[in-house]
């Protein structure tokens, strides 16, 4: 477990919430990497503007991802005098600057560890109680016998030590009383467990960074609850094995990141035309090709979307959260169970790789059902009859009297493959109708007013970008600035009339996205009648969309 | 899921049973049509009941098969039919799951689940209905074609190329039970797929199927096909499976090889509720 | 060659045009087929409202395909009596029907056949001369002997004999003089003989309907100018082939159809990243999936413009008509090669499939010229600089000292890997910049004004649906109805400046295409701005969209 | 394209003028250090100018190696390798082709091209850095891993299946050139790349290359290699060869095989011009 790991644990235990991602460089293993924090005594599910405490061990490559680590005046920088200067890069914004003997420090420990040691400094200089940290420890390396973990308390001490010198870093105040059954956990994690609580018992997997968590961690847990998982040759394969269980009967996943979904688009276009559900996790990243894999990036929107070849109508989901994975990875199971189509969930490497520490989230009762046919006498089943909502009823291989052939060609009600004009107009205005004539409820989108509910200004986002407009929005309201956020949760269908409701009154729009197209803002062009005065705020990863930036966009207007 | 046992029944279904009322897009003449009556005649004497049993296919004329019986059935993408057949069997250990289609369905595009299918070991039982051309697409060579074949206007010189030796790929990738039938033996292929069927593992029947439309001289196959891999002798060692290929002059037909690999692991019976999972999350 | 194929021909000899399309059953070889045949003193590359005149040698399974063959009263059915009845849904129209027992006419002569005594019989009906229909049999059963020449010479004239009986049906004016050097060609066709003089020399291949002939010419007529065609195991295979060929600096193409294009998209994004150029002709056929392999339909505009996963900006092309597959197959490689993109070229199978007589097309300048790069002394090689327009000279193996290595994870300008922001966004800045920049010249829509220009309402079309709006333009302009076609040649990146320029004065807009989801209309939404009043006509295939459609959606307005 | 001869020059290309000067990512101790240094050993031996030879690579670790020597490279997209090198070579058949890339990207993935390539016959050298293991994605099974191997999450009771045959399903597919070294061996590795480029048509060189962080017991692969098949003792005649894989451990190396397959054809010398062929269209 890295220090940064054992830092939120101990802040959790605590009482606080908090956030961790991590970057690491180009070495497969080993070079640079930092871990990057946030605590607070509420909840947090994004970073901040700046980074208000940097300890750096080693300045080995910093200039590849010091944009990466904002820093501004009111920082404080830790750091190893034996490590040289600071570099000109970090010393852009003007930090406080306090060297501490680090390696020294550590040295005088018997079996001392700098990183030990800066855990100490650091959870001194915070506020953070040292029971909580040793409370951690004591688990972490409870395999590793009693001189181990002297040997880091003595270093966190000899760290806590050196903290005195350290002036205006912020410290949190102490939890009053510790909140009942939260979680750590990261978003891929989370849609892990959504897509179990969705009734998800067979999965088909290829790993790809930064989706493998997904996969690893419902390996042994889908195992548990009685679901089988598949390591594919390649995802032409995961998609299609999934494909299969599903006809089976058996809600099926697989998770994949951008080259993985373009390679599944041909099959998902056979789940549409043969109405086979099929839920996928794509957790995107920077693009395109194999563009920048450990890094987020929201541009995998343009081919969820519009990626199947054909008329060919599925949804698209986005969780809002490293929380929201959760209930969105669940919803999305539900969605394709009910109208017997395949989901794409876009979740993002800043979100699925990040842990949290969340409030225990609810247990909802979106449990995928599927509706079943069962045989009439007299009657020949027909697998895609023409019906009203345009959902018709699915016979699973074991139901009697209900044998068909499930087909890729355009069919006739019956299943058989057709040319005429009429057939397929029927099966494309079904297909279509079900999508379109289900009720989404209020998932659709996360819908939250800051300041006062009559405003003219309003920001649609999706993904992990909500979080910090979520913030931003809260800051703008502080300064007067009342705004209304629509986090779309379905990206796919359009929903012209929610969406219509949503911005009544609305007459400034800020769309916020990160990445370099603004793919999410021609769609909603494409889709929906949009406000007079419409603006974007788009930008690629890696950097994450900060909410001062936020902020700033919303200021051009005001 | 239910686990009702596809065990052989009362005897009561017959190979008519089998048959759905869909009249074949074939050919007339089309090696295809044997093939489907094997089939049917296959299932009958499993006395598979026959909502569990299904039929997976990929795209080509042959692929066409599911919808031609009248079981369970999967018409799906070129290529893609055995890693659907995979993730059925794999959700579905209760049904019998039967996956066909073309040598181009098979061994081209899909060449890489055929590997992988053949080592995966799940157990299923895939029929080949080998051409040596793409005849839905009007007559391309396909792996199986000889390289001085200029019967296709996207190689008027020949593929040039060495055909695919289906059953050495398969024998070398793990393939756990080998066979070749001919659709002009028809019954002897019966007995090739009831075989497959009911031996664990993954499975190959290649059935050489003419294709009279692109490659009339298959006609005369009849004449160059002979039974002499006899189902009783099949070789249960690899060595010996490898020397007989070495002399098959891929005319051969019967069973080549039975293996004793490990078949793919069912699930798992459910253990644990998603409650006793969610406690890993706690702090 | 079948009797549809002699009519044309014979026609074109008689100094006429024509087009030949055919609609075939779902049995692979034999089962019901019809040939639908245009033929006109003017150039015609689509088919008109109704047919005027239908010979059925055979009623079985006419159901099928009845809605493809659009009749009116005014049109004449000849049918034998010997097949029974004219089928209900052929009588619906209330045409004229004129029994006439082809069989037992071709019976009374020797080695008499059917096709030819029909075949007599339209060439006398329709004032084709006989001399025509003579001579393209001589040349087509040059190799059957005399025997078998005087055997379909006699069924046909016993078959112009029994012309006589037939009224109503219109005849044709006969030429004045034969015009020079004109071809008879289908657009797969001319889409590869475009794409050699675009300079295309390597292809790799996979067979799918109804993209093979391009495939299929291309085979013969690639060697004889020393390129070479590579039959792959796949699409995976085919495209990234053809970006191996085309990173050895030999302009590359492929051709395919959706299902085919689904698994073509990792690889073309791979294309955006590493700046590989390649060309793929996509013949559009009915999705999704699998769809219907055999009629025409434009619902892969979508996955074509969107369908590559991250920001993978890239070209997309549509011909106009038969004729145009040359031109703008020619130009789709000029635009991959000088910007070192990826294009789609969207052609579809009406277009792909049918034959037309057509003036012999102009040569043009347009060759694909990759800008090279040339080692400079003690300047190392960047393969991505970051240039003004966005280009960056390209070096091909063989060129010393100017080795590098192509890749698709995001790079520094020299090609190395970079997670750096600033890369990042350089780069995908320069990728997206020398699409924008470019000049595109008029090539990127064809523009037409019908009655005067004087006029608000427009039609933006693309495809082989412009020929029918061009049509039905022509005649709502005899009507005095005025109006301006744009048919959009470059379908992505967007045009906003030249669309701003196309539209002025523009206050009603009619979007025509060929699929369910109106696709067209929603990219045109996304990209430009569109006149206050728009309506779509958007129909999926498999019936063509006829003119008189086409006008009626233009009378709703006026 | 000029066709310069890829042959010997007047040796004054060392090894070193073959690597670039990027820093390799790997781990240190990682097996493929040796293999990048055998590829430029093997280049400086076969004196080919650094501008007419390629580097085609997938993705994965190992796929890492083009841009760290100083000739052409592409590195390219998971699993497709092959075909770039294939189209590479067939287009400007006057270069020097080699393909590289891990087992993951070559067995897996790309395991359709693995065996098209074999049989296509295309002149181009495959050396497959054979660590078992996905290295690049923190350690999944790979298809050459064995079945219980428990090292990954995603598999945590091992991935259950054969392992894939790189050899067999080699020469089942039809390669022209079949060996096997191991990186702690890098001369040897040389030599076989050496061998490899200069045999006409497809070569297979799997190049077992320990991955110390995900398989660190790789390291005893010292002391269970052993070099069995001298170069000069290759077999030329299939069944030789395959009785040999019968009887190899995993871990004989040498040259197993040298075929005479006939090689992917050159394109034609021009021999029209355009309007020749436009005269087909005239009516
Ligand atoms: C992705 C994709 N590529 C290509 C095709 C076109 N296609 C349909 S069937 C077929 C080949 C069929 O050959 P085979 O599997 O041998 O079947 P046969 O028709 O000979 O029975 C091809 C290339 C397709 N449908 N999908
Ligand atoms: C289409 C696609 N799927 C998955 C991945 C993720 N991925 C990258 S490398 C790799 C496996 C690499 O294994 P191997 O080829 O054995 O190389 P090694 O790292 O072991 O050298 C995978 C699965 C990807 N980049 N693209
Ligand atoms: S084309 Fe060949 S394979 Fe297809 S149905 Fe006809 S005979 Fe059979
Ligand atoms: S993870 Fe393994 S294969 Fe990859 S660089 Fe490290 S040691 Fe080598
Ligand atoms: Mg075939
Ligand atoms: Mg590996």
């Amino acid at each position: 477990m890295t220090a940064g790991q054992i830092l939120v644990d101990a802040a959790a235990r605590a009482g606080w919430y908090g956030l961790m991602a991590r970057s690491l460089g180009p070495q497969i293993r080993g070079g640079e990497s930092a871990a990057l924090l946030r605590l607070s005594p509420q909840p947090v599910q994004s970073a901040d503007d700046f980074y208000d405490l940097m300890v750096a061990v080693d300045w080995g490559n910093i200039e590849r991802f010091a944009s990466e680590l904002p820093l501004h005046a009111a920082s404080v920088i830790i750091t190893d005098p034996s490590q040289g200067e600071v570099p000109p890069i970090m010393r852009a914004a003007a930090p406080r600057i306090v060297p501490v003997p680090l390696k020294d420090v550590a040295k005088e420990v018997t079996g001392g560890r700098v990183n030990m040691v800066a855990l100490g400094l650091i959870a001194a200089a915070i506020g953070l109680p040292e029971d909580a940290v040793i409370d951690v420890l004591r688990q972490v390396l409870a395999k590793k016998g009693a001189d181990a973990l002297d040997a880091s308390i003595a270093s966190l001490r000899a760290g806590a030590a050196q903290a005195a010198a350290i002036e205006g870093v912020p410290t949190l105040a102490p939890a009053g009383k510790v909140p009942d059954g939260r979680w750590s956990i990261t978003g891929n994690e989370a849609a892990g467990l959504g897509a179990l609580r969705g009734g998800v018992r067979f999965v088909a997997a290829y790993p790809i960074t930064p989706a493998t968590e997904v996969l690893e961690w419902l390996a042994p847990n889908l195992a548990k609850v009685g679901g089988t998982l598949v390591q594919a040759e390649d995802e032409l394969a995961s998609i299609t094995m999934c494909l299969g269980g599903s006809f089976g009967g058996v809600p099926s996943l697989t998770a994949t990141s951008g080259p993985g979904l373009a390679l599944m688009t041909e099959a998902l276009g056979l789940g549409v035309a043969s109405e086979t559900p099929v839920v996928v996790v794509n957790v995107m990243r920077g693009g395109p090709s194999t563009g920048i894999p450990t890094k987020s990036e929201q541009s995998d929107l343009n081919i969820a979307v519009y990626g199947l070849h054909g008329d060919a109508p599925h949804i698209v989901t986005a969780p809002t959260s490293i929380a929201d994975c959760l209930f969105t990875a669940q919803w999305s199971v539900y969605l394709a169970e009910s109208l017997q189509v395949p989901t794409i969930m876009l979740s993002d490497q800043a979100m699925g790789q990040s842990r949290a520490i969340i409030d225990k989230p609810a247990d909802l009762a979106f449990v995928g059902k599927r509706l079943r046919a069962e045989a009439t006498e007299g009657v020949p089943y027909q697998r895609y009859a023409v019906t009203a909502d345009g959902v018709s009823p699915m016979a699973v291989p074991g139901t009697r009297g209900c044998e068909y052939t499930a087909d890729g060609l355009e069919h006739s009600p019956r299943g058989t493959p057709s040319t005429q004009a009429q057939h397929h107009t029927d099966q494309l205005d079904k297909r279509q109708r079900k999508l379109t004539a289900f009720d989404y409820g209020d998932a659709w989108a996360h819908h939250e007013t800051f300041g006062t509910t009559e405003t003219d200004l309003a920001v649609i986002t999706f993904g992990s970008v909500t979080e910090p407009v979520r913030e931003a929005l809260s800051r703008a309201a502080e300064d007067g600035i009342s705004c209304r956020l629509i986090a779309l949760r379905l990206l796919s269908p359009a929903q012209p009339k929610r969406m219509a409701a949503a911005l009544d009154g609305i007459k400034r729009l800020l769309v916020v996205e990160q990445n370099h197209m603004a793919q999410f803002h021609a769609l909603l062009r494409a889709y929906y009648d949009l406000p007079p005065s419409v603006k974007t705020l788009h930008r690629p990863g890696p950097l994450a969309l900060r909410p001062h930036e936020i902020v700033a966009a919303l200021g051009d207007w005001t | 899921m239910d686990a009702k046992p596809a065990t052989p029944g009362t005897g009561s279904l017959k190979a008519q049973d089998y048959k759905s009322d869909l009249k074949p897009v074939w050919c007339p003449g089309c090696g295809d049509f044997a093939v489907l009556s094997a089939i049917t005649k296959a299932l009958a004497e499993l006395q598979v009941p026959r909502e569990d049993a299904a039929v997976v296919s990929g795209i080509g004329c042959s692929s066409r098969i599911p919808a031609y019986t009248s079981v369970y059935g999967f018409h799906s993408i070129h290529g893609r039919a055995l890693p659907i057949a995979t993730g059925l069997k794999a959700a579905r250990p209760d049904l019998t799951v039967l996956c066909a289609g073309g040598d181009g369905d098979g061994f081209s595009i899909g060449g890489n689940h055929f590997i992988h299918a053949c080592r995966r070991n799940v157990d299923l039982t895939y029929i080949v209905m080998d051409n040596e051309v793409y005849g839905m697409t009007k007559g391309q060579a396909s792996p199986t074609t000889e390289p001085d074949w200029t019967g296709s206007k996207l190689t008027p010189e020949g593929p040039g190329v060495a055909p695919f030796q289906p059953l050495e790929i398969a024998l070398s990738a793990g393939a756990n039970f080998i066979a070749r039938g001919f659709s002009g033996d028809p019954n002897f292929v019966v007995r090739l797929i009831v075989e497959a069927v009911r031996h664990p593992g993954f499975s190959l029947v290649q059935v050489l199927s003419p294709c009279v439309t692109f490659r009339p001289e298959q006609r005369a196959w009849k004449e160059t096909t002979h039974a002499d891999w006899a189902p009783e002798n099949a070789s249960t060692d690899r060595r010996e499976a490898f020397l007989k290929l070495l002399d098959d002059d891929g005319f051969t037909t019967g069973v080549l090889y039975k293996g004793r690999n490990p078949v793919f692991a069912p699930p798992h019976p459910s253990s644990a509720n998603l409650a006793d999972l969610e406690k890993g999350f706690a702090l």
